[in-house]
């Protein structure tokens, strides 16, 4: 199981949680875990995200994520 | 677009005066490229008044004065020593406008035909009490710089007319002049607010001033009630302090992208005393 | 004075050498985006409105078609129809639809035999507009009742507003996003000083000075090329693809030397128009160049915004809680970084509660584009300002505060995940220690401290190294070089090579020549393309010392890669000679063809850059006129590759934010027309304007990349803002918290403090 | 509208070229004689990146009309290097990390180079003046400054 941290602004599409519970083991499964679990997510996540596991920025769906590992869901960063 | 370059003044009048479209005279360039370049004004005749001789010279008059030819950019003008020596305070007005680069072709006559309430080299000529030589169609008058533009944009010169000299009067003894301006930046500003002052001393006691403002009204001021709070003083605390006073009050400005009313009004004030200062040890002999 | 804090023990990683490309960029030859031409090549020309918002009733392009050269005319009826999302946006930006949205945007579009027929065709073209209502300031345009614009251009984020009465809707609210953790009212209540101010910040734009040119060509069967002064010649290739409806792969786009860009060029403006033109007329080149006018009217500034920030602090400056509402507008289309302010805004800082609330709203200006750190300088001149004035209220030294509240790794950032190696503390200490911080003030002075953070992107990035047959190795990188990525990738290669620097080429390549690469945007290039050249590199020597192994006739895993050469090593060691890469690549030929290294990714291990800056002022009471004394910028550059570009992006970003501070924005008139599109009016700071400004490169290396790289290019645009308005408060004892601070807003404010 | 031949020297060499009389000197260096080292980064003047020296004197050839070089002699970035051999300004430009994007470079340093030969040995202040009119938007101006101040060094042979 993974804790995923979201933006309090998702809460509205998770029945007001903040952190949701998912069963994943890589980026990809605990994005559409997210999904299924919360389908007012899709849009979100199909314009697509940032993901922050254990301190770092990951970018593929195919980061690993450990149980007990630290998530974070971010609006997607970019820059100049 | 027609692009015409006589050789001659006369020549120069008659393609003007009979032009039928759009006229712009061509000197230095630096308002009209700028002003093509935007669309803003396409002439159908541009009349290229450099290469007639004789307006590309710096001579002293009769009366130990100066005449200043047309098409003298701003490098020519502040590189003469002997003019620098009288005319300062006209020299650091005309430096001022644009970059080095821009320095290479600008010219007075073209700052003052311009018509820009904010030209830089305006007030230090209305304040030395410059004339212009006019040439056109009927023969050539004199006209007092300040009498030039008369609005925004706007000249008094009829069709056909060309400024073809500015003559500044002689310096004489114990004088001075100097102008400042206020922009936001070091450089390459319109002026927000222009000071110009010239005057004359006796010991220590002003004798005679002229102040001239920029950027303040529809066209540059000469203020007279100015000019009287200084004269007969030393420059004194409560000298500077009427003259900023009189300098204020003689404000009619707009509010703009460069600065707000009270603004340029506030800063006609200070200008005022900072610019008579300098002139003020230029006319002393404790500063050049 | 530039120093660095620590040395490095590399041969050529730190080291400055000349850049490769600085002989053609100091003798005319580089080729920049107007430079190109083409035989047979039209000269393109924009029409566009001059209107902030009016409905396009007409276009009557006839007068325009009878000249003698004109060649084609388009207009938005020449492109697809039912794009969405963010390709409609910029659909809608290349070409105005129904309607105008902004004064500057484009109507139609002409080609012609040459640029002066080009605009005088354009001025033929008669277009109809009826005027709509139109809204420009972010605080009106988010107000209910205001002019809508785009309606239906709102996100899923937004909540829903039905059942709200038709004049309270806020139309032009297109994205809300909002995050924190802890109990803020909790961490506020436990505070000794509480203070919540607003503050407002004026678009700027990036300024490049190279207007935006280009050279495109297409045939009726939607294949095209173009030549084009971008950071991102894979982005150009998808957004105009998107744009016209043809395939991407079918564009061949090669990108020119750049003249700057800061963001500013990371996106499409007038380049679909090139191809769509070209297509018009025959397959024909058409060359379109910007005038200074229209960049500033019709290509991205960045976002004008309006916030509030509230603040809790303990006596000894700890803080307590902290909590900020953006409001912010990116023009007509959705995409002001409210996010990235929100992210950046309170990054330097352990706070137990934060509360962080944007607004993104539409608004009758430009689409804006990224800048330098996209939204960041924005929130750190709320929040660092309002930090300085509740130290100066519980008499607290600037610098002594902020370590205070330093994160350090381990911390929990202010958005949420962990950080890991980070230096903030580094550069407070570096600023304390340098002579600036001491220097003498005098009257009217005032001494300004402020801090920046930003992240730094990894980013598609995708780089192919080749060893030639004399053992020099050419680099094949996707980043066009606008600061000097090719010498920092050239030093990072031969450092790994082990071969001179001057024996690697570095080329920045077309579309056709890689895979997909981002842009050089988000301060990647250097540690995206850098790191994977490396890896490129090092798969080339697995490939050499497996060379090297067949020739001796021993295991691949018993050689080493050393000093630019295949070594026997373990059990072998010093039973052969080694073998240098020359020998290697002379023979690669008979031993198994062309040796090469490729790497494909988006790179993990990005590392963010904090920075701390000091400035010192002196303000004319009598004319509100400020000139900066002294500047001083210490940042985390990870490990400076080239010190020298690294000092010269913290320099240059200083510069920026001083412009944006002080002279810098965008003006409009009461008709929603830009009033200041030239450089004449559009105040950037000239050399007589700045002092030198000084560098501290600080290095805390960054594991996750292999020389330890952070992405230095943005951060640096993020203090000034606030350095310099702190610096004014101490210098006046008056606080501006409306940018920028010119002259007037200054001694309006020195004066209405005189009158109590 | 009939175009203007003009006849001209350009970098020592004579060069002809047909010009609309709306063209600047600009236009006509960059579209009619190939030489694109000038830059034009706004056509008002305002940012210094088509400077050239026109009979020695400097200006932007954006405020100057092709048709008015006629019988006159320019010299452009492309003509500031003696063969291949670099002038000390372009070279200290390199050696300094003084450019950047690179796009503003050749008016800055034809600009630099008419003031050092006006001024051999000039103040720091006044090179920042001098160059006021030459925009940079990269540098922030501080590697500008210490590579014209060293390239002065250097010609005066105190380097």
């Amino acid at each position: 199981m993974v804790e995923v941290n979201l933006w309090s602004s998702l809460k509205r599409f998770t029945g007001g949680e903040l952190v949701v519970t998912v069963e994943a083991t890589t980026v990809g499964e605990m994005l559409d875990a997210l999904v299924a679990a919360h389908p007012g997510l899709r849009p979100f996540i199909e314009k697509g995200v940032s993901v922050a596991v254990d301190r770092e920025m990951v970018s593929g769906r195919h980061a690993p994520i450990k149980p007990g590992s630290e998530v974070y869901l971010i609006q997607q960063l970019k820059g100049g | 677009m027609r692009y015409h370059r006589p050789t001659t003044l006369e020549d120069a009048v008659s393609i003007a005066a009979t032009a039928s479209g759009l006229t712009r005279f061509l000197a230095g360039g630096t308002d009209v490229l700028v002003q093509m370049r935007s669309g803003m004004i396409i002439p159908d005749d541009l009349i290229d008044l450099k290469g007639i001789a004789g307006l590309r010279e710096i001579t002293t008059t009769a009366e130990g004065g100066w005449r200043i030819g047309v098409t003298i950019s701003g490098a020519e003008l502040g590189s003469h020593a002997g003019f620098r020596r009288d005319w300062p305070g006209v020299v650091e007005g005309m430096q001022l406008i644009g970059s080095t680069q821009v320095q290479g072709r600008a010219t007075l006559t073209g700052n003052l035909c311009n018509g820009s309430p904010a030209a830089d080299s305006v007030p230090g000529l209305v304040a030395a009490g410059a004339t212009v030589e006019i040439t056109g169609p009927n023969g050539a008058r004199e006209m007092p710089v300040e009498e030039i533009p008369v609005g925004p944009g706007k000249t008094s010169l009829k069709t056909g007319e060309i400024i073809s000299a500015i003559t500044l009067p002689p310096r004489g003894d114990n004088g001075g002049d100097a102008y400042l301006r206020f922009i936001p930046r070091t450089e390459m500003d319109i002026a927000v607010v222009g000071c110009a002052v010239s005057l004359r001393v006796d010991g220590r006691t002003i004798t005679e001033a002229r102040v001239a403002l920029g950027a303040v009204a529809p066209t540059v001021l000469l203020v007279r009630e100015a000019a009287d709070a200084i004269v007969g003083t030393t420059l004194d605390d409560d000298a500077l302090a009427a003259l900023a006073k009189a300098a204020a009050a003689a404000c009619r400005p707009i509010s703009d992208k460069r600065g707000t009313v009270e603004f340029r009004t506030d800063l006609a004030g200070v200008l005022a005393r900072r610019t008579a200062r300098i002139a003020y040890d230029r006319a002393i002999g404790v500063s050049k | 004075m530039n120093m660095r804090v620590i040395d490095t023990k590399f041969r050529l990683v730190g080291t400055r050498p000349n850049r490769p490309d600085g002989l053609d960029k100091v003798t005319g030859r580089a080729r920049y985006g107007a430079d190109f031409s083409l035989p047979g090549m039209l000269w393109g020309a924009v029409v566009r409105s001059p209107h902030a918002h009016a409905r396009i009733l007409k276009i009557d392009a006839s007068e325009a078609l009878a000249l003698d050269g004109v060649k084609a005319v388009v207009t938005r009826a020449d492109f697809p129809t039912g794009l969405t999302g963010e390709d409609w946006n910029l659909q809608e930006n290349t070409m105005a639809g129904d309607v105008a949205l902004y004064d500057g945007h484009a109507v139609a579009a002409v080609a012609a035999a040459s640029a002066l027929l080009a605009q005088d065709a354009a001025r033929r073209i008669k277009v109809e507009y009826e005027v709509l209502p139109h809204v420009i300031d972010v605080d009106d345009a988010i107000k209910p009742g205001a002019p809508a614009i785009r309606p239906g251009s709102g996100d899923h984020s937004v909540p829903p507003q039905e059942g709200v009465h038709p004049d309270m809707v806020r139309h032009n609210v297109v994205r809300n996003i909002e995050f924190g953790h802890g109990d803020v009212e909790e961490g506020f209540a436990q505070a000794d000083l509480v203070m919540e101010r607003t503050y407002k910040t004026e678009a700027t734009h990036q300024g490049y000075i190279e207007p935006h040119a280009c050279v495109g060509q297409m045939g009726e069967d939607g294949k095209g090329e173009m030549w084009v002064c971008t950071q991102g010649q894979w982005f150009i290739r998808r957004m105009c693809a998107a744009v016209l409806g043809t395939d991407a792969a079918q564009l061949r786009v090669t990108p020119s030397e750049i003249g700057g860009g800061f963001g500013g060029k990371t996106t499409i403006f007038m380049e679909p128009l090139a191809l769509a033109l070209s297509r018009k007329a025959g397959g024909r080149p058409v060359k379109i160049v910007m005038s200074r006018s229209e960049v500033l009217r019709a290509t991205g500034p960045t976002a004008s915004a309006s916030m509030d920030v509230k603040i809790g602090m303990k006596k000894d400056g700890a803080m307590t809680a902290a909590r900020a509402e953006f409001r912010m507008q990116g023009g007509a289309f959705p995409g002001a970084p409210v996010d990235l302010a929100l992210y950046c805004a309170f990054a330097a800082y352990k706070i137990p509660a934060v509360e962080h609330v944007g607004y993104d709203v539409l608004a009758n200006r430009p689409k804006c584009a990224a800048y330098r750190a996209p939204g960041a300088p924005m929130g750190a001149f709320a929040v660092e300002s309002l930090i300085d004035d509740m130290c100066r209220e519980l008499g607290l030294d600037p610098i002594e505060a902020r370590l205070k509240n330093a994160v350090r790794e381990g911390d929990k950032s202010s958005y949420g995940p962990t950080f890991g190696k980070i230096g903030l503390v580094e550069t407070l200490e570096a600023v304390r220690k340098h002579p600036n911080y001491s220097a003498p003030l005098g009257p009217n002075q005032g001494r300004g401290v402020a801090t920046g953070y930003w992240f730094n992107h990894g980013g598609e990035t995708s780089v192919s190294l080749a060893i030639s047959e004399d053992g020099t190795a050419q680099v094949s990188i996707g980043t066009p070089d606008i600061g000097g990525t090719r010498s920092s990738i050239g030093l990072m290669v031969a450092e790994t090579l082990g071969i001179p620097y001057e024996n690697v080429r570095v080329n920045v390549v077309e579309t056709g020549a890689l895979g997909v690469n981002e842009p050089t945007h988000g301060s990647r290039a250097t540690f995206a393309s850098g790191k994977a050249a490396v890896i490129a590199a090092q798969q080339a020597i697995g490939e050499m010392c497996k060379r090297a192994a067949g020739e001796w006739g021993i295991d691949p895993e018993a050689v080493e890669w050393y000093d630019g050469a295949a070594r026997p090593a373990g059990s072998n060691a010093g039973k052969f000679p080694p073998m240098t890469i020359v020998e290697i690549a002379r023979k690669m030929g008979s031993t198994g063809g062309p040796i090469s290294g490729h790497h494909e990714s988006v790179p993990d291990g990005v590392g963010n850059s904090f920075g701390t800056h000091v400035v010192d002022v002196e303000v004319d009471p009598e004319t509100g006129r400020t000139t900066v004394l002294r500047y001083l910028v210490a940042q985390d550059a990870g490990r400076a590759i080239h010190p020298s570009y690294v000092e010269g992006q913290f320099q240059g970003g200083a510069a920026q934010g001083i412009g944006w501070a002080l002279n810098e924005e965008y003006v409009y008139g009461s008709d929603g027309r830009l009033q200041n599109s030239v450089f004449l009016d559009y105040r950037v700071p000239v050399a007589s304007d700045l002092p030198p400004i000084d560098t501290i490169i600080v290095e805390v290396p960054n594991p996750g990349h292999p020389y330890g790289v952070r992405g230095v290019g943005e951060t640096g645009i993020t203090p000034p803002l606030p350095a310099i308005a702190n610096a004014i408060a101490a210098a006046t004892g008056v606080r501006l918290r409306h940018l920028p601070m010119t002259p007037p807003k200054v001694l309006a404010a020195i004066k209405a403090r005189a009158d109590g | 509208m009939s175009k203007i031949h003009v006849t001209t020297i350009i970098n020592g060499d004579m060069a002809e070229f047909l010009a609309d009389p709306r063209e600047t000197l600009l236009d006509c260096l960059r579209d009619h004689l190939g030489r694109t080292g000038s830059k034009e980064g706004c056509g008002t003047g305002d940012c210094g990146a088509c400077s050239v020296t026109l009979d020695g004197v400097l200006v932007c050839s954006c405020l100057v009309l092709g048709v008015e070089v006629e019988g006159h002699r320019i010299e452009t970035i492309e003509g500031m290097a003696n063969g291949s051999e670099l002038h000390p300004l372009q070279r200290k430009f390199i050696e300094h990390a003084a450019l950047q994007c690179g796009f503003c470079t050749p008016g800055i340093l034809v600009a630099a180079k008419a003031l050092l030969e006006r001024n051999p040995d000039p103040a720091e202040e006044e090179v920042r003046y001098w160059l006021a009119g030459n925009l940079c938007r990269c540098t922030g101006y501080t590697k500008i400054v210490d590579a014209v101040m060293d390239a002065a060094a250097e010609m005066r042979g105190a380097a």
